[in-house]
């Protein structure tokens, strides 16, 4: 496999031509909506989390924004992902994805805690891409702190 | 069509002989040789520039203008020596040069020194008053734009933009109608960094000069391109970088008109651009010290003189002539590629070998790692122009931007991976 | 005497060795082995520094944060590299280190952010009232003191300085009776570069935090002299500059601790310190992002990288145990010398190593164009401290100052040598 | 003859030592004064020329001020050799020895037009000392505009 296919696994093109939980979901309940923006592109992801009832377990993730096929793809596996996590796992999961994607390569995401998402690794080689990959992660962060 | 020009008689030269003198265009990226189409984001170094820098590094550094002693003395005379050599470069005397770090640095020292005119610093004919117009364009670097904001609203200065056409041109009607008596600066581009255009500049000069408007050139994308006379073309003050004229980093230069330069207040303050200090206050040299702080980048300096006398020895007509041919060739080729989108593809303008471009579904930073796959180096994002992008209805391009060591194969190659982005991505299938 | 210091237990390094490392301490100068002397000027660079850098602009070079390319991205990974050695050499985190041109760029920015804080472009609460006062110190480098008198110039504030001793030493005294409820900025020089001795720093930060003022400190003269540890030592702001420190010109830091740098508004504006920008108004990164308007000096911070990573190797405490000998010897030799008169000849204070003194009968240029003649390089001047040498009766002094790289054979070369002095001018005779 | 004693000649140190027409003459007649100083070392000279009442031809140029013994030498030998020149004689005078000065050691000072400021022409060689010794000669300069 090529270096550039590796990047784009066809996970992640699936992911970005097709993405999951795109559009945002209502104001309801316990949820809070975050901003994001890559400034060195323009890129600009908005997410909305939702928590359950319990004030721990969170209901479901939507967003939209505009990007490359990394942040669009990212996204929408983040979203697949989030459904039903409590807030601590949301925390641990999006600080295992930084670290991974920050090691320039050194660190692999496990397939069984981040599924889809996992196809992102690669990722961590390419550190001008780094950000994109992110830009959902950061965006779900700031939003739990207010959700 | 071909891209009209008085200079594209100017004989080509051998951008393959000059490649030798450029060590990083020998490695390899991702298995293929490099072709690095990102000099408009910052150039390469030849061999000569490494060498002046290493060689007063390990002969005669010192600090300068400060000591009595043999080095400090060989040391000072090399740095203004370089400031005669790049001053001369752009046409101008070496007390018309002040030394900066960059083109940033250049517009910001020129927007904070008009900034402590109107704070009654030093009482000087550049003083704004609320009301007082600002006029830039629509097409800046945010280098040429930011500062202009920031100083507008630390005075109650008016800020105001000449738009851009469809095709890239500045839309030198509407300049006509924006600049006025309330206008007090003009500051503008010489070359767009993402359009690649030679703007009319002297059309706006004079323009400027009927209102006794002050004008501010950024002459970033122009002076490693084509020949420059600033005094000749008579504008006020003009940056450039070193960085992207074959120079270190960390260099840059500010010319100013000898009147224009005597009567702006200092900007940054400290060691060697005084007269006299006492503990409560201090007076200034004239300039280009007055607007030199502290020790200057006395290295890169040194180094841009030889990037500069690097560039005439090529000669600037050539490389003028040369870039324009590989213009010509990029943009013929693109505008067959199917879902390639042109910016600022304005017919008979003077333009230097740059092109910005959006690939239809598919997004700048994808193609631009597609092209990196295969060893091309290009800019994806908004380059620093923000506003540009938006009038043009896209948030990011791919530019791919050429100098005076990129081949007519380089160009090739280019325009062969070009043609796979979209059915790597599958768009448009 | 002896200079009481604790440090002096470490094992002196083998400085005869180290000079191997710096080529141009094998130039003859006027027919002798040069005496480099004047490093409190601009201090020599080893091989090291020199290599990093070429190494850098021949392989990998590109513009930083804005390529999706690979050399970009190298680029990018070796710049923030450089930020995070740079930063853990002086015990900071990489988002506290603030690149600048240099220490006169950093004192600047600091003045004209809280300037722009004032003036209400960014509510912060560093802004200044009418009749606030900032302080600083009879003995600062007049980059530590010119934009205080302009910042205070701009906003009303009033500029205090603390006294200095006829020993040389601040007076500590004094300086609690002038830092009071209106003191908002405290700002001094860890070493002063004319009497080399190191103030009482953590007394002046304890004094200024009393009060909830700013504190600002110059770091020029220690950063290469003395192991720091600038969270540690609690101070606000603090900057240095790369070329005093073994590094490249054009190249500088600026330390702050976290919560300070988030209030301070932008000084420099321009690209990459952007988040948006409209043709109207633009919104600023978080630091340290938010001060890096524009291309940075990538090359030199990569050389300054270098520089740090060598002193760290040859190890700080060594060096200033090394500097301390010397100091101690030429302090003692000079003194003996007829005519001669030390500045800031304090007993029992830690100082780094430089002196510098007067000669009576004889200006201090003839005296340094006498020690050329035997290829030792002094400075002589101000040394850009003016009201310092007001404040001791003279308006010019010799420096001499060492470094790593000086040997005991240097410093008997330079006794020697000023014992010719006065004979040669007929000095005293 | 040593580099150093080129540049501090018998004549520059008898002229520091000694210095001529030291001490500022009454302001009377057409006479102007001019204050200049070496921003470097902090080195100053007051100067003050008077011209004749034909108001061409200067007839005296005193000075005091603080320097090395190049700008004290300078001043001594400038105050000796401007005594009875016209204007237009002095600007000449001023002009070549600024060229000489600049030269770096490309052009000397003739013995038969300077006299003792010749003894100056070793400075063109130490470029750091170029301003110590044109300090007086641009403060005649500038008295010369006013006087
Ligand atoms: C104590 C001190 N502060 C500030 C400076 C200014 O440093 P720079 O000229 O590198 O900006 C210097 C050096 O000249 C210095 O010695
Ligand atoms: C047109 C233009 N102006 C200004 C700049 C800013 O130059 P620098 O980043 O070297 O300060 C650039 C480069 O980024 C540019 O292309």
């Amino acid at each position: 496999m090529s270096d550039l296919d590796t990047l784009y696994r066809e996970l992640i093109l699936d992911h970005s031509k097709h993405p999951q939980h795109f559009g945002l979901a209502d104001e309801e309940g316990a949820s809070a909506t975050s901003h994001q923006r890559n400034p060195v592109c323009g890129d600009e992801i908005t997410l909305r989390a939702r928590v359950a009832t319990d004030g721990e377990t969170i209901r479901d993730v939507t967003w939209e924004g505009s990007g490359c096929s990394i942040s669009q793809a990212s996204a929408s596996m983040l979203s697949d992902l989030m459904d039903g996590v409590t807030r601590d796992e949301a925390r641990t999961l999006i600080e295992g994805f930084r670290e991974a994607l920050r090691s320039r390569g050194q660190l692999d995401l496990d397939e069984d805690v981040y599924g889809d998402a996992a196809a992102l690794t690669g990722v961590s080689k390419f550190s001008a891409r780094v950000k994109c990959a992110m830009l959902a992660w950061v965006a779900l962060e700031d939003a739990l702190v207010r959700a | 069509m071909s891209t009209a020009n008085p200079e594209t008689a100017a004989p080509r030269l051998d951008a393959a002989r000059l490649r030798a003198d450029f060590p990083i265009l020998r490695v390899d990226v991702n298995g293929h040789p490099l072709v690095y189409l990102d000099s408009a984001a910052t150039s390469q170094k030849p061999t000569a520039v490494l060498d002046a820098e290493r060689d007063f590094l390990t002969h005669a550094n010192a600090a300068v203008h400060r000591g009595a002693h043999t080095l400090a003395g060989e040391a000072t005379d090399l740095f203004e020596d370089a400031r005669a050599t790049v001053a001369g470069f752009v046409g101008a005397a070496p007390e018309q040069l002040v030394w900066t770090s960059g083109a940033t640095m250049g517009l910001n020292l020129v927007a904070y020194s008009i900034g402590n005119a109107t704070l009654g610093r030093a009482p000087s004919r550049f003083a704004l008053q609320p009301g007082d117009e600002i006029v830039t364009t629509a097409i800046e670097h945010h280098a040429n734009l930011i500062p202009w904001q920031e100083l507008a609203a630390r005075t109650g200065a008016v800020l105001r933009h000449i738009p851009v056409r469809d095709d890239g041109t500045l839309d030198l009607d509407a300049a006509a109608a924006l600049i006025g008596e309330r206008t007090r600066i003009v500051a503008f581009t010489h070359v767009s960094n993402v359009l690649g255009i030679v703007n009319p500049v002297a059309a706006l000069i004079a323009l400027a000069q009927t209102h006794g408007a002050l004008t501010v050139m950024d002459a970033c994308q122009s002076a490693p391109h084509l020949p420059l006379d600033l005094p000749a073309l008579g504008v006020d003050l003009a940056v450039f970088s070193g960085h992207k004229m074959l120079g270190p980093y960390g260099v840059g230069g500010l010319y100013g008109r000898t009147d224009v330069l005597e009567d702006l207040p200092p900007f940054l303050t400290g060691g060697s651009m005084i007269t006299t200090v006492s503990l409560e206050a201090a007076e200034y040299l004239p300039p280009p010290q007055r607007f030199e702080a502290g020790t200057q980048p006395i290295g890169p300096a040194i180094g841009l003189a030889a990037a500069v006398q690097y560039l005439d020895a090529v000669g600037l007509e050539q490389i003028h002539a040369h870039e324009i041919a590989l213009a010509d060739r990029m943009g013929e080729a693109l505008r067959e590629i199917p879902g390639i989108r042109l910016l600022g593809d304005a017919a008979g303008v003077e333009r230097v070998g740059l092109w910005s471009f959006d690939v239809d579904g598919v997004h700048a930073h994808d193609a631009g790692q597609y092209l990196d796959s295969l060893g091309i180096a290009v800019r994806v994002g908004h380059h620093c122009a923000a506003p540009l992008h938006r009038r043009f209805g896209m948030t990011a391009s791919v530019r791919a931007s050429a100098a005076l060591y990129n081949t007519d194969d380089d160009i090739e190659r280019f325009i062969d991976a070009v043609r796979g982005i979209r059915p790597y991505f599958g768009a448009g299938s």
